[in-house]
């Protein structure tokens, strides 16, 4: 089932404002006002496909890699802005960083250790088990997070204890300097869904209806008691490991990146709504305005915000 | 009052706190067993079901890491661990995730971490290096856990309910040496509060500061010295997190000389923190240096003979305060 | 292609004499003599027919589970009891206990965390790979044992890197109190050997010949340099999960019990040894009545032998 | 002397070895880069090849517990973890493999786990609670381990192939902000001895003893404190195991004064265990207690002001020398 327009439309605006929040973190980088690095999702919007399938009370977890969980959920780009410039305005009053939360958007914060997240999504959906409700988890990780023990633990008490999980790898085939072929021995990590018995498909991580349909399905299973599935999105980073510089370049084959942009998921999801007529040539123009215009009051709030008095040092450790 | 055993104490403060909350479950290493052999998880899955009683597989990454997901999610788990060295499988989720989660992301939106890891410590059974240790100190020098060491069936069942119920992820020891003993426990509701030292026997020669088995071997000195004319006071911490200090630095204020006694090996051990804290806060009133009677930084061995050479012993507490009543 | 005869009967020797020491040691317990507990392997003697295809030079992780590792490498069983006793003849100087070892023979010390010997054995694999040895690394494993994180991210690492590793899974279906089907995914462990992209079979392990043929294949494979495989032995521990009476009982279907001891590893190569003429009633008496002499020297050797003096305890820290 | 950066001092240590000696080889993340961006082990690839040079996934605890066993076969693996906070990940593998594996197995047949853990820690460049740890304590507090925290290009260089020659597992932590200095290295082949603390300033007035960056603030601290005629003994012991008691102790018995800076979380650290020790053997020498600088049991905050307030910094060890001298 195709999603309807207003729909279609949401994807691809979410799409876009991704793809701006990324842009705009690539351009403030330099000024150093960012004191730590960013690990920039361009080229992976796809993935909004997965997100935008989900209710309120749903759950996510996700990796340190783009934004498009938070503004998919509704997270404010100010407040991102702001807690990656360390002001007390941010999500996590400037403590977490880029190990950014939104507490009230069910994304309760990322793993410092990649993996780390994995048996956290499991709890989350122990949780809606015991009290029998109807929420799902949609759990995001990287092709090398994959090879993380906690990865495989949690997929196999997943499937044992039939939670209302839905894996979704995304599989870029990099985990930093490392291809997947250095450090991973199944090709696709769909493979080890059969292994813990549950259902797994391999879709275009840059086609974005294809994402959408295919998680649409495994949510509408979970939700249905029916247990895990896992979906493997094969996509690629195509900006280096991490914005600022810290990181060496040049490990990659130049094609390799170029091939991978002109699979760019946000123009072909445009072609596509707009041979359809979904879209027109004025409002790809206006979305992509309001999206510029967004993160620019993103940053001005950024900008504006305090950065936090030294006492909020010493709050917060406990409840 | 009526006497029963410290796994039942514990098992009963489960299984009330269970009934009192829906949010609290439990899950382990075979605690859907439901037979007769005593147990801390013994017989909750007949009352609660499988769901609130989860079999896991031996998976402790997961298993603790999903306490900090359900915990997020308003849940309140009790993860039984069986022993501590297993669960140095899991030490990312325990001391990154479960210690440091709200302070790095819960600035705002009430985010708490009510959960219970349940890790049983300690030698004196011939279990080796791998089944044998009491890292103590490896909880306390994390951040934002809570530590709370039983020594009797009484606090175990109060010092349990206080964990359940505390909103911050609390790791509870219970003793390998204590778990078979016997002692009075009310019929009615009670907890044991954190922070608040337990003065097991007052003296006024001798502080000695003892944690969980550590305090029986202490006592037993106590008395073993009492017929010499040496005065001891030993005190029980309860929890390492929120620590007593107060009592113990007044406790010194008296003697003028302490004693601490930790089964865990001493390098940056529960020893040296209490002895610097007392530093710190008393250095005008020690008139002898503080001794510490710890495993000397070795593993735990298999053979009784070595492993009495490696641990705190009766024998070795109370040369350790002749040490420090000649000094 | 069948052992010759000589092998057979020194795979059936093995085998009884596994048996014999777990009767000395079921004996022994309530002596209280061997203070800690002990994991028996009663049943599971079908893992001689693995032990036996291997060479002095290769490399052996074991599980907490059995002696046989022992017996078939050729240690002393006086020694080995020594070491439960915690005397100073012990393989570990009375240090390890049942967690032993005996660095001569390859067997480098079991784990007191389950899981915790399958990066143990990558490192092994790994010095004969970068030594261009043709030794190989035989690891064995529990059902239980495979849901550990470590096992995962060590199959993976031997089949990336192609190490000369041969996994084989001790299958007998339980961890513990746990039966398999409440904790594990797969219902076949040999499962995740296609998950990692090496070879996998599923054999009777109570047929101590085609486990021989099964994991002699797969040594060969990875002693021509030509990677890792997994053996999963289909099998049943008989006992408890431990001797000494520190663990629950009743857990289990008794039938299920009595079912398995119709197929006991031991009696069922028997019945072919004699059937096939190599092996004669005379010498099942003698070969019984060895086993059962060997583990009544090694007892007196145990009883006689005199407990560490205190200062051992501070020795061996560091090389 | 030629002035080199404290990567490439490294990098040229594990060289040197690898040359030395064919049974040593290092693994890793991203190992296998061989560009020209600075880092450990770039280029080691090109000279020593892929069965050397061993790039490895995302999984802490299967590369860390391969070193044990291609130590037991006798290799000597070097594992570069990149930064200390992943390593929470196989502390199983570590602590109670790499530290305990000889003591509890290796009594005869001459084992040995010739192993080095590199480790980043270290906070002061807004990475957040779970990438900014220094967790000494937590290695130190195990038996087994050895522990090198270097602190200059020079000792850098001589630290890390005294710990691949070493034939036991040595945890080497270098600090983040340290990563960037440059220093005189000589050419020619030489090591730094483990247990030998370095006076990095001589004084007469106080005593601090700080690792790692802690170096750097502290020689700071005394620049400053110089003006107001304080004259500051800073010492540096590059190991913490072993750790050069009699150095620190010594220096104690001449100034009286002492005060420990320590990155790591207070409660049960480093600082504790080196109070602890000049509290047992130079009790009487002390003229004022013993202050530690160090993060007061807090996750490390992300945002530059808040992190400023929970780590150590100049200001913090000046006041804390002032505070031992006024008391
Ligand atoms: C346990 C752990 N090891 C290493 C790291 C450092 N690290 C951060 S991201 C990353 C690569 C992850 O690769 P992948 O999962 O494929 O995600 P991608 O960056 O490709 O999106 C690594 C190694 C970490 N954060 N945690
Ligand atoms: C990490 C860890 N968790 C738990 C244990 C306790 N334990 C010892 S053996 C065992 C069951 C193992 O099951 P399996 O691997 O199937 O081996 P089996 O006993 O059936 O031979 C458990 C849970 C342990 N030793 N290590
Ligand atoms: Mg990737
Ligand atoms: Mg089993």
């Amino acid at each position: 089932m195709e999603p309807a327009s207003e729909q279609l439309l949401e994807i691809y605006t979410n799409m876009v404002r991704s793809r701006a929040f990324e842009e705009l973190v690539i351009s403030i980088m330099p000024k150093g006002k960012i004191p730590a690095g960013w690990m920039s999702g361009v080229g992976q919007e796809g993935i909004v496909g997965a997100l935008s399938g989900l209710r309120e009370d749903d759950y996510v977890t996700y990796t340190h890699r783009g934004a498009y969980y938070f503004l998919c959920r509704g997270s404010d780009p100010g407040r991102i802005l702001a807690e990656l410039y360390g002001k007390r305005t941010g999500y996590c009053g400037g403590k977490g960083g880029r190990h950014l939360a939104d507490t009230k958007h069910r994304l309760f914060g990322k793993s410092g250790t990649i993996g780390g997240h994995a048996p956290i999504a499991v709890g989350l959906a122990t949780a809606v088990q015991i009290r029998g409700e109807d929420s799902v988890v949609m759990s995001f990780f990287g092709d090398g997070t994959s090879n993380r023990g906690t990865t495989h633990e949690s997929m196999n008490l997943t499937s044992v204890w039939k939670l209302p999980l839905i894996w979704v790898c995304e599989n870029n085939g990099w985990a930093g300097l490392t291809p997947s072929s250095m450090s991973t021995a199944y090709t696709d990590v769909a493979d080890l869904a059969e292994a813990y018995s549950i259902p797994g498909r391999i879709v275009d991580g840059n086609d974005v209806l294809e994402v959408h349909e295919a998680t649409r399905e495994a949510v509408a299973r979970a939700r249905a008691g029916a247990g895990p599935s896992l979906i493997e999105l094969k996509t690629y980073r195509i900006r280096e490991f991490a914005e600022g510089g810290w990181f060496p370049t040049g490990y990659r084959d130049p094609e390799e990146v170029e091939a991978w942009k002109k699979r760019d998921p946000i123009e072909r999801f445009r072609a596509v709504l707009l041979s359809r007529g979904v879209l027109t040539a004025g409002q790809v123009e206006e979305i992509q305005q309001k999206a510029v215009e967004e993160m620019q009051v993103a940053q001005k709030f950024a900008d504006e915000s305090e950065f936090p008095p030294v006492e909020d040092a010493f709050t917060d450790l406990y409840a | 009052m009526r006497t029963i055993g410290f796994m039942q104490a514990m098992n009963e403060a489960l299984q009330e706190e269970m009934r009192r909350d829906p949010s609290v479950y439990v899950l382990g290493l075979g605690v859907h067993y439901s037979g007769t052999h005593p147990s801390v998880t013994a017989g909750l899955i007949d009352e609660f079901g499988a769901a609130r009683v989860r079999s896991t597989p031996v998976s402790e990454a997961a298993v603790a890491g999903s306490c900090v997901g359900a915990a997020l999610a308003g849940m309140r788990p009790v993860a039984q661990f069986s022993l501590a060295d297993f669960v140095f499988c899991a030490l990312d989720e325990i001391l990154c995730k479960a210690g440091k989660w709200r302070y790095t992301h819960g600035a705002e939106g009430g985010m708490s971490l009510p959960i219970v890891f349940l890790e049983t410590i300690g030698g004196y059974v011939s279990a080796a290096s791998e089944h044998s240790q009491s890292p103590l100190a490896l909880y306390a020098h994390a951040p934002g856990l809570k530590i709370a060491v039983p020594t009797t069936p009484y606090n175990a069942k109060g010092l349990l309910k206080t964990a359940i119920r505390d909103n911050n992820p609390v790791v509870f020891f219970p003793h390998k040496r204590l778990m078979g003993a016997q002692g009075p426990v009310p019929e009615e509701d009670y907890t044991v509060p954190f922070g608040q030292a337990e003065v097991r026997r007052e003296g006024r020669d001798v502080t000695v500061v003892a944690t969980s088995y550590m305090v029986t071997l202490a006592l037993e000195a106590a008395s073993k010295l009492e017929e010499q004319g040496v005065d001891t006071e030993v005190i029980d911490p309860l929890t390492l997190e929120p620590l007593d200090t107060e009592r113990i630095v007044e406790s010194v204020r008296k003697t003028g000389r302490r004693v601490v006694v930790d089964e865990d090996t001493e390098r940056c051990g529960v020893g040296a923190e209490i002895g610097m804290q007392v530093v710190e806060r008393a250095f005008d009133a020690l008139k002898a240096p503080i001794q510490r009677v710890s495993n000397p930084n070795l593993p735990v061995p298999y053979s009784r003979p070595l492993e009495q050479a490696v641990l705190p012993s009766r024998e070795k507490i109370e040369k350790a305060i002749q040490q420090t009543l000649a000094a």
